[in-house]
C-alpha cells in the first residue's frame, strides 16, 4: 500500500476548490460522500422522482421497482436470504424505536398484565439510541434493564451474559461494533448464547456495516439495524433487518398512509410484510443512495477496503501508542494485537493528559483536523469507565498514513500548547 | 453506476401488440362470460385488491368434482373483470383438480412471466399482457386466487 | 398568461433527454424537482456534509448552523415567529405521530386515569396519516372518535364542528386542504371555534403550504405539519410546528442520541425545545433541499404562482365539467365559482361514468399522462361519498394548459375505448 | 442560490488574532485565579455544559451587598476555565447588582457578538475569540449563567 488512499479522489469535498487539506477523522459520526453517491440522488431528484408504491403510471411504478429491488441489494450485501426481510426507515434511531415498540413491548406488556417479572439486557458500551429505548420501557412496565460488563479489551464479558440472561429476560441489545472502542463484538456467539436461553436479538450495527462483510444469516440475530449516512450513504434513511416470521405479530409502529388495507373511521386493517412499517411517503433518494453506496463499496470490494482499514488503523493505534501523554480508553493488550492484528479498532476513543478534550478538538480543527470529543452519546459507558469525555478518531475510505501523521502533530502542538 | 444510464427518452407506452387493452381482452370486459350469472353455487368466495378496490365474488356449482357452472360478480377494473370472465368462459366442465393445476399455471404466467403452452396459451394468452405493467398483474390475479378460495371453502 | 408554464424549464425532468412529453398531474401525492434543489443537495452531500450538532470542528459548526437558520427560513416561511417553534422529522406522517404521542396521549392517558371520558375530533376528509393515530389512541383509551361532516363544498361543516367540540374533547386534528377535494378548509374560524372549547389544534398542511402563503401565526393552531417533498423539496424530510409553550410539557418521541443532557443507566434528563424531538442524526441533506425550495417559492413569488395556479385550475375545471362522462366527487355550486374564482381546486378527484378508475389511469398513462387512482389514502372519505375509488389530477408549477388539454385528450380516448 | 457559492477553499483557521487560544486566555488557563480556592462562601451554583461535559462550580462571598471574594472548582476545557478565572481576578470588591449588569454585557457580547466598552473590554476581551467559534461560546459562558444562579440563590 502506499501512503495515500486509492479512494480518496473519489470525494469531492477533498476536491481544490473545497476543502483538500481536510483530515477528516469522524466517519464513526458519519462519512462524507462519495460522487456516486451524490450523482445517484441526484439524478433520482431530477429525472426519476415519483411516489412509490401509490402510482399506477409508468414513473411511478418505476420508482415502486426501485424501492423492491433496494430490498434485494439490502438483503444480499448484509447476508439476508430475502428483501422481505428489509424495512426502510429514517435511520438507526428510529429502526431501534420501531423494534422496541412494535416487537419488544406488547411482549413486555403481556409478560406485566400477567404479573410476571420481565428484564432486558443491553451491553455497557451502547450508544444512546440503543440505551433510552429500553430505559422508558423498562420504566414502564416495572422491568429490570441488566447491563452486561465489558472486558478489558473493550467487548461484551460472555461470562456476565450468560449470567444475566434466564427465562424472564424478554430482549437482548447489544452493538455489533462499540461507536467508542470501535471494537466488534463477537455477534455470533453471543446469539447462540441468547438463542440458548429463547432470548430475541436485537443488534445495532450502525458502525459495523462499513467495514467488512455483515451476514445476519450466520449471527442469527432477530433483528438487524444501521444507518445509511454511516455507509458512505445519505442522510436521513436507515434499515431494519428482522426475521421476517416475527413481521406478522408486530404491531405497527408509526401509522399512516401505506401500510392499511382497509379502513374506516372505527378501524383499520394493515397489510403484511415489511411495508407494515413503512408508513407514508418512502425517502426514495436516500434509498437510491444507499443502494449505490453498497454498489459503491463491492465495486471497490472488502478485501481491498479491510487491507487498507487494517493496515491504517494498525498505523494510528501504533502512533498513538508513542506518544507520552497519550491516555487511551482501552488499552488493548499486546499479546491480542500481536496475535489479531487485523482486529485492531479504526476507531479509538482517547484523552491527553492534563488536557481537556475539547480543548483538544478545537486545537486540532485549527489545523484543520476532524475529530469528535465528547461522550460520543455514551455516556453510560464514558461514567463507567470513569472519564467524562474522549478524543475520538475513526478512519474511513478517504484517510491515509498522512492524516494519522496530521494527527500526531496536532496533538503534540496541542498538548504543548496547553501544557507547556 | 449512476443513474443516467438508466434514463431513456419518453417512449409512448402504447405499442400495438404491447398495450394492456388488447382487443382480445377489451372484448371479455364488454361481454364478460358469467358475469352476474345466475347459477346453483356450492361453492364460492370473495376477492378484494386494496390497491385497485377491486371487489369481486367468484361462485361455482361443483359437482361430482366437476364444475358444472362458474360465475362473477362485482365491482372491478377492465383487466380483473376481463380475467375472470376468461376464467369463467374456459374452465367449465373441467375438474376441481384440473382445475387447480391450471390455475397454479395461470397464476405462475402472471406472476413470474412464465410462458404458458397448449391450449392454455390460446385461451390465456391475452391476460399476459400485463407483463409490462406490474402494478396490474394483480388485477389479473384476484379472479384466480379468488376462485381457489372458493375451491377450498366448503360453502 | 401565454399557454406554457414559465417554470417547467426548471425541472430537469422535462428535458429532451428525460421525458419531454411527460404530462405530470400528480403533484398532490409528490412534487417533481426543481434543478434548484436538486443542486442544494448534491451540494451539500458533496462539499458540506458532517454531523450536526455534535462536532466541535469547523465543518460540523457549519452544519449545525445551516440546521438551526433552516428553522428561521421555515418559520418565516409558515409565518411563526420563531424559529424556535420548527422542528424537522421525516414527514407528515411522522410529524402527526410524534404530536400524537408525545402531546395527546399524556393528555389522554390522565384523563382516563381519572375515569373522565374523552373524545378527539377529526374531519370527514382526513387523510390516513390525520385518522389512524387517533383511531389508535381512540381505541387505547377508550376515546370517542367524533368525524365532523363535510359541507356540499367539501369543506369542514362549521356547525356540525361546533356541535362536537365539548369539554372532553382533546384535540382537533384537520386538514387546511384535502389532498382529493382539494378544498381549503377555513383554518382560522375553525381554530377560533375549538380555542372557545380550549381543544388544541393540530393542522396537517401537507397540501396547503405549496399553494399558497401559510400563517400559523394567524391561523392559531397549536400544531402545523407538513412534508418537502410536497413542497418542491427532497424525500425524507418534514416540519412540525408547534407552539413553543407545549415543548416543555410534552414528552420526547423517539429516543436516541442528541436530546438527552445526562445519561445514566437508570434515568435521563432530556434537552428543552425543538431539538427534544430530532433524535440521532438529522437529515440535513433533506433540510438543505427544503430551505432552497423555500427559496426557490420565495423567487418566483406567491402571487406570480397563485396567479399561474388559479388560471390553470379555473382551466381544468371548467374543462373537465364539460365532458358529459365526467362526475366530480364534488360538484362545486356554479354560483361560488362565480362569486370567488379564486378558490378553484388546483386539486380534482372524479370518475368517468362506466369506467373503471384505474382502466382510466392506466390508459392515460399509456399517453404518458400521470394521474393518480384509488382512495388516495382516504378511504373513509371515499366510503363517506358513496364510492371506492376516483382519479385524480392534480397541478404544480410545471404544468399549463397544454396538459389540461392532454387530460382531456386522454380522458376521451380511454370512455371511447371502454365503452365504445 | 446554490450552496457552490457558499464554499470557500479551506482556510487555516488559525490566524493569530482571530485564534481561540489566544496567550491572553492562555495565561488564565494555566494559572487561573480563584481556583480551588478556599473562601467562606455565601452563595454558590453549580453549572453543566452537557455538549462539552464541563462541570464548574462558582462561590462567592457576600458581605453587604459586595463581591468580597470568588472561587470555581471543577473539570472545564479551557476556555470555561479561561472565563471562570477571569471572572474570579475582576469582579472581586464590586456589588451584586454592578456584578448582574457586568454579567449581562458579558453574555450578550459572548452570545450576539456586542462589543465591549470601557474598562469591560479590557477586562474580558481575550474571551470575545470564541466569536468565531459558536460551538465554544457555551463554554464562555458557563461561568457567567452559574454566577447568575449563585447571585440569585440563597445559600
Ligand atoms: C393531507 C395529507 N396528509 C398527510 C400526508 C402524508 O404525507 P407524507 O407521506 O409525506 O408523510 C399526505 C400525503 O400523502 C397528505 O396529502
Ligand atoms: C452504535 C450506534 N448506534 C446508533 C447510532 C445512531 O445512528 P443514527 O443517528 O443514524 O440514527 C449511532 C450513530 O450515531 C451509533 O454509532
Amino acid at each position: 500500500m502506499t501512503s495515500a488512499s486509492p479512494w480518496k479522489q473519489d470525494f469531492p469535498i477533498f476536491s481544490s476548490h473545497a476543502h483538500p487539506s481536510l483530515c477528516y477523522l469522524d466517519s464513526a459520526a458519519t462519512c462524507l460522500t462519495p460522487k456516486h453517491v451524490a450523482d445517484a440522488v441526484y439524478h433520482y431528484q431530477c429525472y426519476s422522482h415519483a411516489n412509490s408504491h401509490k402510482g399506477l403510471y409508468q414513473l411511478s411504478a418505476n420508482v415502486t421497482e426501485k424501492v423492491e429491488h433496494a430490498r434485494e441489494t439490502v438483503a444480499d450485501f448484509i447476508g439476508a436470504t430475502s428483501g422481505a426481510s428489509i424495512s426502510f426507515n429514517s435511520g438507526t434511531t428510529e429502526g431501534i424505536n420501531l423494534i422496541a415498540f412494535s416487537f419488544v413491548e406488547p411482549i413486555l406488556s403481556d409478560a406485566y398484565k400477567k404479573g410476571k417479572p420481565s428484564n432486558l439486557v443491553i451491553s455497557a458500551v451502547e450508544h444512546h439510541a440503543n440505551l433510552l429505548p429500553w430505559q422508558r420501557l423498562a420504566e414502564r412496565y416495572q422491568a429490570e434493564l441488566r447491563v452486561v460488563k465489558i472486558t478489558d479489551e473493550g467487548i461484551m464479558d460472555l461470562a456476565h451474559l450468560s449470567q444475566l440472561l434466564d427465562n424472564n429476560t424478554r430482549v437482548l441489545a447489544f452493538s455489533h461494533c462499540s461507536n467508542v472502542l470501535g471494537r466488534f463484538n463477537p455477534a455470533e456467539q453471543i446469539c447462540r448464547i441468547a438463542k440458548r436461553h429463547h432470548v430475541p436479538t436485537i443488534v445495532d450495527g450502525a458502525q459495523a456495516v462499513a467495514h467488512g462483510k455483515t451476514n445476519v444469516s450466520a449471527i442469527d440475530c432477530d433483528f438487524y439495524v444501521f444507518s445509511a449516512h454511516k455507509l458512505y450513504g445519505p442522510t436521513g434513511c436507515g434499515v431494519m433487518y428482522g426475521k421476517t416470521e416475527h413481521f406478522e405479530q408486530m404491531r405497527p409502529y408509526q401509522l399512516g398512509g401505506g401500510i392499511v388495507s382497509k379502513v374506516n373511521f372505527t378501524e383499520s386493517d394493515f397489510v403484511a410484510g415489511a411495508t407494515k412499517f413503512e408508513p407514508g411517503s418512502h425517502h426514495v433518494a436516500g434509498i437510491v443512495g444507499l443502494v449505490e453506496a453498497i454498489e459503491y463499496l463491492h465495486d471497490i470490494s472488502w478485501p481491498d477496503i479491510q487491507q487498507h482499514m487494517e493496515k491504517l488503523a494498525l498505523y494510528l493505534n501504533t502512533s498513538l501508542n508513542e506518544l507520552p501523554y497519550y491516555q487511551p480508553l482501552i488499552v488493548p493488550s499486546a499479546k491480542r494485537l500481536a496475535a489479531q492484528p487485523t482486529e485492531v479498532a479504526s476507531i479509538v476513543s482517547f484523552r491527553l493528559k492534563n488536557v481537556h478534550c475539547h480543548d483538544v478538538a478545537s486545537l486540532l480543527d485549527s489545523n484543520n483536523i476532524a475529530v469528535r470529543a465528547g461522550h460520543h452519546c455514551a455516556q453510560p459507558l464514558h461514567e463507567t469507565l470513569g472519564v467524562t469525555a474522549t478524543v475520538r478518531a475513526s478512519l474511513g475510505l478517504y484517510n491515509d498514513f498522512s492524516d494519522v501523521d496530521k494527527l500526531v502533530a496536532g496533538l503534540d502542538q496541542a498538548y504543548q500548547l496547553m501544557t507547556g | 453506476m449512476s443513474e443516467a444510464s438508466q434514463q431513456k427518452p419518453d417512449q409512448p407506452a402504447v405499442h400495438d401488440d404491447h398495450a394492456l387493452y388488447q382487443q382480445a381482452l377489451l372484448a371479455h370486459h364488454k361481454s364478460p362470460v358469467g358475469y352476474n350469472l345466475a347459477i346453483v353455487a356450492t361453492h364460492s368466495a370473495q376477492g378484494v385488491n386494496a390497491t385497485c378496490g377491486d371487489d369481486i365474488k367468484i361462485a361455482v356449482e361443483i359437482e361430482q368434482n366437476y364444475l358444472q357452472a362458474l360465475a362473477f360478480y362485482g365491482d372491478s377494473c377492465a383487466i380483473c373483470r376481463a380475467s375472470a370472465s376468461m376464467l369463467c368462459q374456459h374452465l367449465k366442465g373441467l375438474s376441481v383438480a384440473e382445475v387447480l393445476a391450471l390455475s397454479q399455471k395461470v397464476k405462475a404466467s402472471l406472476s413470474e412471466n412464465v410462458s404458458l403452452i397448449g391450449v392454455a396459451a390460446e385461451q390465456f394468452e391475452p391476460l399476459r399482457s400485463v407483463e409490462k405493467f406490474p402494478v396490474r398483474k394483480q388485477c389479473a390475479l384476484l379472479p384466480w386466487t379468488t376462485l381457489e378460495q372458493a375451491l377450498n371453502a366448503t360453502s
